[in-house]
Protein backbone atom coordinates (compact mmCIF):
# COMPACT_ATOMS: atom_id res chain seq x y z
CA UNK A 1 0.00 0.00 0.00
CA UNK A 2 1.32 3.30 -0.88
CA UNK A 3 -0.53 5.08 2.18
CA UNK A 4 1.90 3.23 4.62
CA UNK A 5 4.97 1.36 3.70
CA UNK A 6 5.91 1.77 8.01
CA UNK A 7 2.28 1.72 9.06
CA UNK A 8 1.67 0.16 12.28
CA UNK A 9 -0.56 -2.57 11.79
CA UNK A 10 -4.05 -1.67 12.39
CA UNK A 11 -5.33 -2.89 16.13
CA UNK A 12 -7.76 -5.35 15.25
CA UNK A 13 -9.54 -4.40 18.76
CA UNK A 14 -9.91 -0.45 17.97
CA UNK A 15 -12.27 -1.41 14.89
CA UNK A 16 -16.09 -2.06 16.36
CA UNK A 17 -17.51 -5.06 14.93
CA UNK A 18 -21.05 -3.07 14.23
CA UNK A 19 -21.11 0.63 12.81
CA UNK A 20 -24.43 2.68 12.26
CA UNK A 21 -22.41 4.98 10.01
CA UNK A 22 -21.26 4.23 6.74
CA UNK A 23 -18.29 1.61 6.91
CA UNK A 24 -14.87 3.61 6.42
CA UNK A 25 -13.53 0.96 3.73
CA UNK A 26 -10.28 2.47 2.48
CA UNK A 27 -9.35 3.80 5.81
CA UNK A 28 -9.65 0.00 7.04
CA UNK A 29 -7.87 -1.06 4.22
CA UNK A 30 -5.36 1.78 4.24
CA UNK A 31 -4.60 0.60 8.30
CA UNK A 32 -4.54 -2.95 7.56
CA UNK A 33 -0.52 -3.78 7.02
CA UNK A 34 1.83 -6.19 8.41
CA UNK A 35 5.08 -6.25 7.54
CA UNK A 36 4.79 -10.34 7.45
CA UNK A 37 2.14 -10.38 5.48
CA UNK A 38 2.34 -10.55 1.64
CA UNK A 39 -1.54 -10.91 0.74
CA UNK A 40 -4.16 -8.78 1.72
CA UNK A 41 -7.58 -9.40 0.82
CA UNK A 42 -10.75 -7.59 1.39
CA UNK A 43 -14.36 -8.21 0.49
CA UNK A 44 -16.66 -5.42 0.36
CA UNK A 45 -20.54 -6.92 0.43
CA UNK A 46 -22.29 -4.05 -1.40
CA UNK A 47 -25.74 -2.88 -1.54
CA UNK A 48 -26.96 -4.07 -5.16
CA UNK A 49 -29.69 -1.74 -6.98
CA UNK A 50 -31.69 -5.06 -8.03
CA UNK A 51 -32.53 -8.07 -6.09
CA UNK A 52 -34.52 -11.35 -7.28
CA UNK A 53 -35.97 -8.86 -10.65
CA UNK A 54 -37.11 -5.79 -7.69
CA UNK A 55 -35.79 -2.75 -7.88
CA UNK A 56 -34.08 -2.14 -4.68
CA UNK A 57 -33.94 1.46 -2.46
CA UNK A 58 -32.18 0.54 0.19
CA UNK A 59 -31.95 -1.93 2.50
CA UNK A 60 -32.37 -1.83 6.32
CA UNK A 61 -30.42 -3.86 8.87
CA UNK A 62 -31.51 -4.92 12.40
CA UNK A 63 -28.87 -6.43 15.10
CA UNK A 64 -28.84 -7.87 18.71
CA UNK A 65 -26.10 -5.79 18.71
CA UNK A 66 -24.55 -7.22 21.73
CA UNK A 67 -24.74 -11.17 20.44
CA UNK A 68 -23.72 -9.64 16.84
CA UNK A 69 -20.47 -8.06 17.88
CA UNK A 70 -19.59 -11.24 20.39
CA UNK A 71 -20.13 -13.02 17.67
CA UNK A 72 -18.18 -11.72 14.90
CA UNK A 73 -15.16 -11.30 17.53
CA UNK A 74 -15.48 -15.48 17.56
CA UNK A 75 -15.59 -15.48 13.88
CA UNK A 76 -12.10 -13.47 13.83
CA UNK A 77 -10.43 -15.24 16.74
CA UNK A 78 -11.39 -18.98 15.45
CA UNK A 79 -10.12 -17.51 11.97
CA UNK A 80 -7.02 -16.89 13.69
CA UNK A 81 -6.90 -21.12 15.24
CA UNK A 82 -7.89 -21.89 11.57
CA UNK A 83 -5.56 -19.99 9.35
CA UNK A 84 -1.78 -18.36 10.28
CA UNK A 85 -3.34 -14.70 10.18
CA UNK A 86 -1.54 -11.41 10.30
CA UNK A 87 -5.02 -9.45 10.42
CA UNK A 88 -8.16 -10.02 10.28
CA UNK A 89 -11.00 -7.66 10.72
CA UNK A 90 -14.93 -7.63 10.23
CA UNK A 91 -17.55 -4.57 10.15
CA UNK A 92 -20.87 -5.15 9.34
CA UNK A 93 -23.42 -1.86 9.27
CA UNK A 94 -26.62 -1.53 10.66
CA UNK A 95 -29.16 0.85 10.06
CA UNK A 96 -30.15 1.88 6.67
CA UNK A 97 -27.93 1.21 4.51
CA UNK A 98 -28.16 2.83 0.45
CA UNK A 99 -27.48 1.45 -3.05
CA UNK A 100 -24.01 0.92 -3.28
CA UNK A 101 -22.64 1.45 0.24
CA UNK A 102 -21.25 -1.45 2.16
CA UNK A 103 -22.71 -3.38 4.15
CA UNK A 104 -20.17 -5.19 5.87
CA UNK A 105 -16.45 -5.21 5.27
CA UNK A 106 -13.60 -8.02 6.00
CA UNK A 107 -10.24 -8.13 5.43
CA UNK A 108 -7.74 -10.39 6.82
CA UNK A 109 -3.92 -10.39 5.76
CA UNK A 110 -1.31 -13.35 5.88
CA UNK A 111 2.11 -14.50 4.77
CA UNK A 112 0.42 -16.45 1.13
CA UNK A 113 -2.17 -15.53 -0.77
CA UNK A 114 -4.54 -18.53 -0.40
CA UNK A 115 -4.79 -18.10 3.28
CA UNK A 116 -5.92 -14.94 3.14
CA UNK A 117 -8.26 -15.84 0.63
CA UNK A 118 -9.82 -19.04 2.79
CA UNK A 119 -9.66 -16.98 6.45
CA UNK A 120 -11.48 -13.91 3.80
CA UNK A 121 -14.41 -16.36 2.47
CA UNK A 122 -14.60 -18.22 6.13
CA UNK A 123 -15.29 -15.05 8.06
CA UNK A 124 -17.65 -13.71 5.72
CA UNK A 125 -20.31 -17.02 5.66
CA UNK A 126 -20.24 -17.22 9.23
CA UNK A 127 -20.87 -13.79 10.02
CA UNK A 128 -23.73 -13.88 7.28
CA UNK A 129 -25.23 -17.12 8.41
CA UNK A 130 -24.76 -17.00 12.45
CA UNK A 131 -24.70 -13.59 13.25
CA UNK A 132 -27.78 -11.56 14.99
CA UNK A 133 -28.06 -9.60 12.08
CA UNK A 134 -30.93 -9.41 9.54
CA UNK A 135 -31.28 -7.18 6.56
CA UNK A 136 -34.97 -6.09 5.55
CA UNK A 137 -35.22 -4.69 1.39
CA UNK A 138 -37.14 -2.18 0.47
CA UNK A 139 -37.87 -1.81 -3.12
CA UNK A 140 -39.13 0.91 -5.25
CA UNK A 141 -42.53 -0.08 -5.61
CA UNK A 142 -43.16 0.32 -1.46
CA UNK A 143 -43.00 -3.25 -0.37
CA UNK A 144 -40.60 -4.62 1.36
CA UNK A 145 -39.00 -8.45 2.01
CA UNK A 146 -37.25 -9.48 5.44
CA UNK A 147 -33.60 -10.83 4.87
CA UNK A 148 -33.25 -14.58 3.66
CA UNK A 149 -31.70 -14.11 0.71
CA UNK A 150 -27.74 -12.12 1.25
CA UNK A 151 -26.91 -9.98 -0.99
CA UNK A 152 -24.41 -11.49 -2.60
CA UNK A 153 -24.81 -15.44 -1.52
CA UNK B 1 -41.03 -13.25 31.53
CA UNK B 2 -40.17 -10.79 28.58
CA UNK B 3 -40.41 -11.85 25.07
CA UNK B 4 -38.35 -9.81 22.45
CA UNK B 5 -38.33 -10.56 18.56
CA UNK B 6 -36.25 -9.47 16.07
CA UNK B 7 -36.81 -8.79 11.95
CA UNK B 8 -39.45 -10.76 10.50
CA UNK B 9 -40.88 -11.76 13.75
CA UNK B 10 -41.90 -8.43 13.91
CA UNK B 11 -44.68 -9.00 11.33
CA UNK B 12 -46.27 -11.75 13.76
CA UNK B 13 -45.77 -10.10 17.34
CA UNK B 14 -44.89 -7.06 18.88
CA UNK B 15 -41.49 -5.97 19.34
CA UNK B 16 -41.30 -6.97 23.27
CA UNK B 17 -44.15 -8.30 25.19
CA UNK B 18 -44.66 -9.51 28.78
CA UNK B 19 -45.64 -13.16 29.34
CA UNK B 20 -47.69 -14.01 32.12
CA UNK B 21 -48.37 -17.15 31.48
CA UNK B 22 -46.21 -19.87 32.90
CA UNK B 23 -44.08 -21.35 30.60
CA UNK B 24 -40.92 -22.89 31.72
CA UNK B 25 -38.76 -24.44 28.62
CA UNK B 26 -38.33 -22.41 25.57
CA UNK B 27 -39.98 -25.74 23.74
CA UNK B 28 -42.83 -24.22 25.81
CA UNK B 29 -42.40 -21.02 25.10
CA UNK B 30 -42.37 -22.10 20.88
CA UNK B 31 -45.36 -23.73 21.51
CA UNK B 32 -47.18 -21.59 23.28
CA UNK B 33 -46.14 -18.43 20.51
CA UNK B 34 -47.35 -20.48 17.83
CA UNK B 35 -50.81 -21.05 19.35
CA UNK B 36 -50.82 -16.75 19.95
CA UNK B 37 -50.34 -16.76 16.22
CA UNK B 38 -50.57 -19.52 13.85
CA UNK B 39 -49.11 -18.11 11.23
CA UNK B 40 -45.66 -17.75 12.84
CA UNK B 41 -45.37 -21.56 13.21
CA UNK B 42 -42.92 -22.29 10.56
CA UNK B 43 -40.52 -19.59 11.10
CA UNK B 44 -41.02 -20.35 14.47
CA UNK B 45 -39.54 -23.99 14.10
CA UNK B 46 -36.34 -21.83 12.40
CA UNK B 47 -35.98 -19.49 15.25
CA UNK B 48 -32.98 -19.43 17.36
CA UNK B 49 -33.62 -18.50 21.54
CA UNK B 50 -30.82 -16.30 23.50
CA UNK B 51 -31.32 -15.65 27.35
CA UNK B 52 -29.08 -13.50 28.68
CA UNK B 53 -27.27 -12.92 25.64
CA UNK B 54 -26.53 -16.54 25.32
CA UNK B 55 -28.07 -18.99 23.11
CA UNK B 56 -29.94 -21.46 24.87
CA UNK B 57 -31.58 -24.47 23.54
CA UNK B 58 -35.23 -26.51 23.74
CA UNK B 59 -34.86 -27.93 27.16
CA UNK B 60 -33.36 -24.40 28.40
CA UNK B 61 -35.51 -23.75 31.56
CA UNK B 62 -36.69 -20.44 32.18
CA UNK B 63 -37.81 -18.51 35.07
CA UNK B 64 -40.26 -15.00 35.20
CA UNK B 65 -37.21 -12.98 35.37
CA UNK B 66 -36.01 -13.78 32.29
CA UNK B 67 -36.01 -11.77 28.92
CA UNK B 68 -36.22 -13.72 25.96
CA UNK B 69 -34.85 -13.09 22.72
CA UNK B 70 -36.08 -14.85 19.38
CA UNK B 71 -33.91 -14.56 16.26
CA UNK B 72 -35.40 -16.01 12.80
CA UNK B 73 -32.23 -16.76 10.76
CA UNK B 74 -29.42 -14.61 10.20
CA UNK B 75 -29.11 -12.06 6.71
CA UNK B 76 -26.65 -10.19 7.26
CA UNK B 77 -24.20 -9.53 4.44
CA UNK C 1 -18.12 2.11 -0.15
CA UNK C 2 -18.59 5.43 1.78
CA UNK C 3 -17.01 7.63 -0.72
CA UNK C 4 -19.18 6.70 -4.00
CA UNK C 5 -22.37 5.42 -3.87
CA UNK C 6 -23.02 6.90 -7.13
CA UNK C 7 -19.93 7.07 -8.81
CA UNK C 8 -19.41 5.90 -11.73
CA UNK C 9 -17.59 2.27 -12.26
CA UNK C 10 -14.15 2.40 -13.34
CA UNK C 11 -13.44 2.09 -16.71
CA UNK C 12 -11.34 -0.53 -16.58
CA UNK C 13 -9.30 0.23 -19.78
CA UNK C 14 -8.16 3.47 -17.89
CA UNK C 15 -6.08 1.00 -15.24
CA UNK C 16 -2.62 0.24 -16.83
CA UNK C 17 -1.26 -3.25 -16.46
CA UNK C 18 1.82 -1.71 -15.27
CA UNK C 19 3.12 1.08 -13.00
CA UNK C 20 6.14 2.35 -12.63
CA UNK C 21 5.23 4.40 -9.60
CA UNK C 22 3.42 2.98 -6.31
CA UNK C 23 0.03 1.68 -7.06
CA UNK C 24 -2.95 3.51 -5.74
CA UNK C 25 -4.48 0.99 -3.90
CA UNK C 26 -7.18 3.01 -2.44
CA UNK C 27 -7.69 5.21 -5.08
CA UNK C 28 -8.62 1.48 -7.30
CA UNK C 29 -10.70 0.73 -4.52
CA UNK C 30 -12.78 3.79 -4.29
CA UNK C 31 -13.62 3.12 -8.05
CA UNK C 32 -14.16 -0.22 -8.09
CA UNK C 33 -18.29 0.07 -7.71
CA UNK C 34 -20.97 -1.74 -10.06
CA UNK C 35 -24.73 -0.89 -8.63
CA UNK C 36 -25.37 -4.41 -9.75
CA UNK C 37 -22.32 -6.01 -7.73
CA UNK C 38 -23.15 -7.17 -4.30
CA UNK C 39 -19.32 -8.67 -3.59
CA UNK C 40 -16.15 -6.17 -4.51
CA UNK C 41 -12.92 -8.57 -3.51
CA UNK C 42 -9.83 -6.85 -3.45
CA UNK C 43 -6.05 -8.70 -3.91
CA UNK C 44 -3.02 -6.67 -2.82
CA UNK C 45 0.19 -8.43 -2.91
CA UNK C 46 2.91 -7.06 -0.93
CA UNK C 47 6.54 -7.03 -0.20
CA UNK C 48 7.06 -8.50 3.02
CA UNK C 49 10.32 -8.24 5.78
CA UNK C 50 11.22 -11.88 5.05
CA UNK C 51 11.68 -14.25 2.85
CA UNK C 52 13.05 -18.22 3.28
CA UNK C 53 14.71 -16.72 6.75
CA UNK C 54 16.16 -13.85 4.95
CA UNK C 55 15.57 -10.39 5.80
CA UNK C 56 14.13 -8.33 2.50
CA UNK C 57 15.73 -4.95 2.00
CA UNK C 58 13.28 -4.23 -1.26
CA UNK C 59 12.41 -5.69 -4.46
CA UNK C 60 13.03 -5.04 -8.20
CA UNK C 61 10.42 -6.09 -10.78
CA UNK C 62 11.64 -6.49 -14.40
CA UNK C 63 8.90 -7.03 -16.93
CA UNK C 64 8.39 -7.13 -20.84
CA UNK C 65 6.47 -4.29 -20.30
CA UNK C 66 4.36 -4.77 -23.89
CA UNK C 67 4.10 -8.48 -23.17
CA UNK C 68 3.46 -8.27 -20.05
CA UNK C 69 0.38 -5.32 -20.64
CA UNK C 70 -0.87 -7.56 -23.69
CA UNK C 71 -1.26 -10.57 -21.45
CA UNK C 72 -2.62 -9.12 -18.27
CA UNK C 73 -5.18 -7.69 -20.34
CA UNK C 74 -5.97 -11.16 -22.05
CA UNK C 75 -6.10 -12.86 -18.52
CA UNK C 76 -8.90 -10.00 -17.69
CA UNK C 77 -10.62 -10.73 -20.60
CA UNK C 78 -10.73 -14.59 -20.14
CA UNK C 79 -11.84 -13.71 -16.60
CA UNK C 80 -14.68 -11.74 -17.57
CA UNK C 81 -15.19 -14.92 -20.02
CA UNK C 82 -15.02 -17.74 -17.04
CA UNK C 83 -16.60 -15.53 -14.25
CA UNK C 84 -20.08 -13.10 -14.44
CA UNK C 85 -18.18 -10.07 -13.44
CA UNK C 86 -19.46 -6.45 -13.47
CA UNK C 87 -15.85 -5.55 -12.59
CA UNK C 88 -12.20 -6.67 -13.39
CA UNK C 89 -8.96 -5.01 -12.89
CA UNK C 90 -5.00 -5.64 -12.25
CA UNK C 91 -2.04 -3.74 -12.14
CA UNK C 92 1.56 -4.69 -11.14
CA UNK C 93 4.26 -2.60 -10.32
CA UNK C 94 7.93 -2.15 -11.85
CA UNK C 95 11.27 -0.86 -10.61
CA UNK C 96 12.01 -1.03 -6.96
CA UNK C 97 9.15 -2.14 -4.68
CA UNK C 98 10.11 -1.39 -0.54
CA UNK C 99 8.36 -3.60 1.97
CA UNK C 100 5.11 -2.75 2.61
CA UNK C 101 4.38 -1.77 -0.84
CA UNK C 102 2.20 -3.42 -3.26
CA UNK C 103 3.64 -4.88 -6.22
CA UNK C 104 0.25 -6.31 -7.27
CA UNK C 105 -3.63 -5.41 -7.23
CA UNK C 106 -6.53 -7.57 -8.47
CA UNK C 107 -9.87 -6.06 -7.73
CA UNK C 108 -13.46 -7.84 -9.03
CA UNK C 109 -17.03 -6.82 -8.82
CA UNK C 110 -19.18 -9.81 -9.34
CA UNK C 111 -23.38 -10.12 -8.13
CA UNK C 112 -22.09 -13.15 -6.29
CA UNK C 113 -19.45 -12.96 -3.99
CA UNK C 114 -18.04 -16.57 -4.79
CA UNK C 115 -17.57 -15.97 -7.86
CA UNK C 116 -15.93 -12.58 -7.37
CA UNK C 117 -13.39 -14.40 -5.08
CA UNK C 118 -12.63 -16.88 -7.66
CA UNK C 119 -12.13 -14.78 -10.46
CA UNK C 120 -9.69 -12.80 -7.92
CA UNK C 121 -7.43 -16.12 -7.09
CA UNK C 122 -7.81 -17.07 -11.38
CA UNK C 123 -6.57 -13.67 -12.35
CA UNK C 124 -3.48 -13.45 -9.18
CA UNK C 125 -2.83 -16.67 -10.16
CA UNK C 126 -2.14 -16.47 -13.88
CA UNK C 127 -0.47 -12.88 -13.55
CA UNK C 128 2.30 -14.49 -11.02
CA UNK C 129 2.52 -18.08 -13.64
CA UNK C 130 2.27 -16.15 -17.22
CA UNK C 131 2.77 -12.50 -17.54
CA UNK C 132 6.54 -11.70 -18.28
CA UNK C 133 7.16 -9.97 -14.69
CA UNK C 134 10.29 -10.93 -12.55
CA UNK C 135 10.89 -10.10 -8.84
CA UNK C 136 14.41 -9.98 -7.70
CA UNK C 137 14.99 -10.14 -3.90
CA UNK C 138 17.68 -7.58 -2.41
CA UNK C 139 18.48 -8.87 1.17
CA UNK C 140 20.38 -6.97 3.76
CA UNK C 141 23.13 -8.85 3.83
CA UNK C 142 23.89 -7.22 0.09
CA UNK C 143 23.04 -10.78 -1.58
CA UNK C 144 20.16 -11.01 -4.28
CA UNK C 145 17.98 -13.46 -5.82
CA UNK C 146 16.26 -14.02 -8.76
CA UNK C 147 12.56 -14.82 -8.74
CA UNK C 148 11.51 -18.15 -8.35
CA UNK C 149 9.06 -17.83 -5.51
CA UNK C 150 6.55 -15.20 -5.43
CA UNK C 151 6.41 -13.50 -2.23
CA UNK C 152 2.71 -15.21 -1.10
CA UNK C 153 2.33 -18.24 -3.12
CA UNK D 1 19.44 -11.97 -35.49
CA UNK D 2 19.50 -9.51 -32.00
CA UNK D 3 19.06 -11.59 -28.40
CA UNK D 4 17.60 -10.10 -25.47
CA UNK D 5 17.42 -11.84 -22.34
CA UNK D 6 15.54 -11.08 -19.13
CA UNK D 7 16.06 -11.34 -15.65
CA UNK D 8 18.64 -14.10 -13.89
CA UNK D 9 19.22 -15.03 -17.84
CA UNK D 10 21.53 -11.89 -17.50
CA UNK D 11 23.68 -13.39 -14.81
CA UNK D 12 24.71 -15.83 -17.71
CA UNK D 13 24.58 -13.54 -20.93
CA UNK D 14 24.32 -10.08 -21.94
CA UNK D 15 20.95 -8.43 -21.53
CA UNK D 16 21.50 -7.89 -25.35
CA UNK D 17 23.32 -9.22 -27.97
CA UNK D 18 24.10 -9.61 -31.62
CA UNK D 19 23.95 -13.20 -32.84
CA UNK D 20 26.29 -13.44 -36.07
CA UNK D 21 25.94 -17.33 -36.31
CA UNK D 22 23.12 -18.96 -38.21
CA UNK D 23 20.99 -20.75 -36.10
CA UNK D 24 17.77 -21.15 -38.12
CA UNK D 25 15.44 -22.33 -35.24
CA UNK D 26 14.33 -21.56 -31.82
CA UNK D 27 15.65 -25.22 -30.87
CA UNK D 28 18.97 -24.72 -32.08
CA UNK D 29 19.26 -21.12 -30.61
CA UNK D 30 18.62 -22.77 -27.54
CA UNK D 31 20.99 -25.64 -28.38
CA UNK D 32 23.72 -22.97 -29.40
CA UNK D 33 23.21 -20.77 -25.86
CA UNK D 34 24.06 -24.05 -24.20
CA UNK D 35 27.19 -24.65 -26.02
CA UNK D 36 28.11 -20.30 -24.98
CA UNK D 37 27.34 -21.05 -21.15
CA UNK D 38 26.96 -24.14 -20.23
CA UNK D 39 25.72 -22.87 -16.91
CA UNK D 40 22.61 -21.72 -18.27
CA UNK D 41 21.70 -25.55 -19.43
CA UNK D 42 19.04 -25.96 -17.19
CA UNK D 43 17.61 -22.61 -17.27
CA UNK D 44 17.77 -22.34 -20.82
CA UNK D 45 15.29 -25.49 -21.02
CA UNK D 46 12.55 -23.72 -18.62
CA UNK D 47 12.39 -20.26 -21.04
CA UNK D 48 9.72 -18.93 -22.81
CA UNK D 49 10.64 -17.35 -26.51
CA UNK D 50 9.28 -14.64 -27.83
CA UNK D 51 9.79 -12.95 -31.68
CA UNK D 52 7.70 -9.41 -32.38
CA UNK D 53 5.97 -9.61 -28.80
CA UNK D 54 4.36 -13.12 -29.60
CA UNK D 55 5.39 -16.44 -28.27
CA UNK D 56 7.34 -18.77 -30.37
CA UNK D 57 7.50 -22.71 -30.28
CA UNK D 58 10.75 -24.80 -30.83
CA UNK D 59 10.18 -25.30 -34.28
CA UNK D 60 9.70 -21.67 -34.79
CA UNK D 61 11.94 -20.20 -38.23
CA UNK D 62 14.45 -17.43 -37.21
CA UNK D 63 15.96 -15.12 -39.47
CA UNK D 64 18.76 -12.83 -39.47
CA UNK D 65 16.39 -9.66 -38.59
CA UNK D 66 14.49 -11.12 -35.73
CA UNK D 67 15.13 -9.56 -32.39
CA UNK D 68 14.27 -13.03 -30.44
CA UNK D 69 13.26 -12.60 -26.46
CA UNK D 70 14.35 -15.15 -23.80
CA UNK D 71 12.32 -15.28 -20.98
CA UNK D 72 13.13 -17.14 -17.72
CA UNK D 73 9.70 -19.25 -15.63
CA UNK D 74 8.18 -15.71 -14.36
CA UNK D 75 8.19 -14.49 -10.90
CA UNK D 76 5.35 -11.72 -10.48
CA UNK D 77 3.20 -10.95 -7.80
Amino acid sequence: MILSAYSHPVAEAEVPELSAMPLDVVALLAQAHHPRAGAVVLFSGEVRNHNNGMDVDYLEYEAHKAMAAKMIKQIIADAHDKFPLNIAVAQHRTGKVIVGETAVVVITASAHRSEAYAANQYIIDRIKHEATIWKCEYFSDGTKQWGGNCSCH
Amino acid sequence: MKIQVFAVLKDYFDKEFELSDTVTSVAALQQHLTQLNTEATGILKLCRFAVHNEFVDQNYTLTNNDTICIFPPSSGG
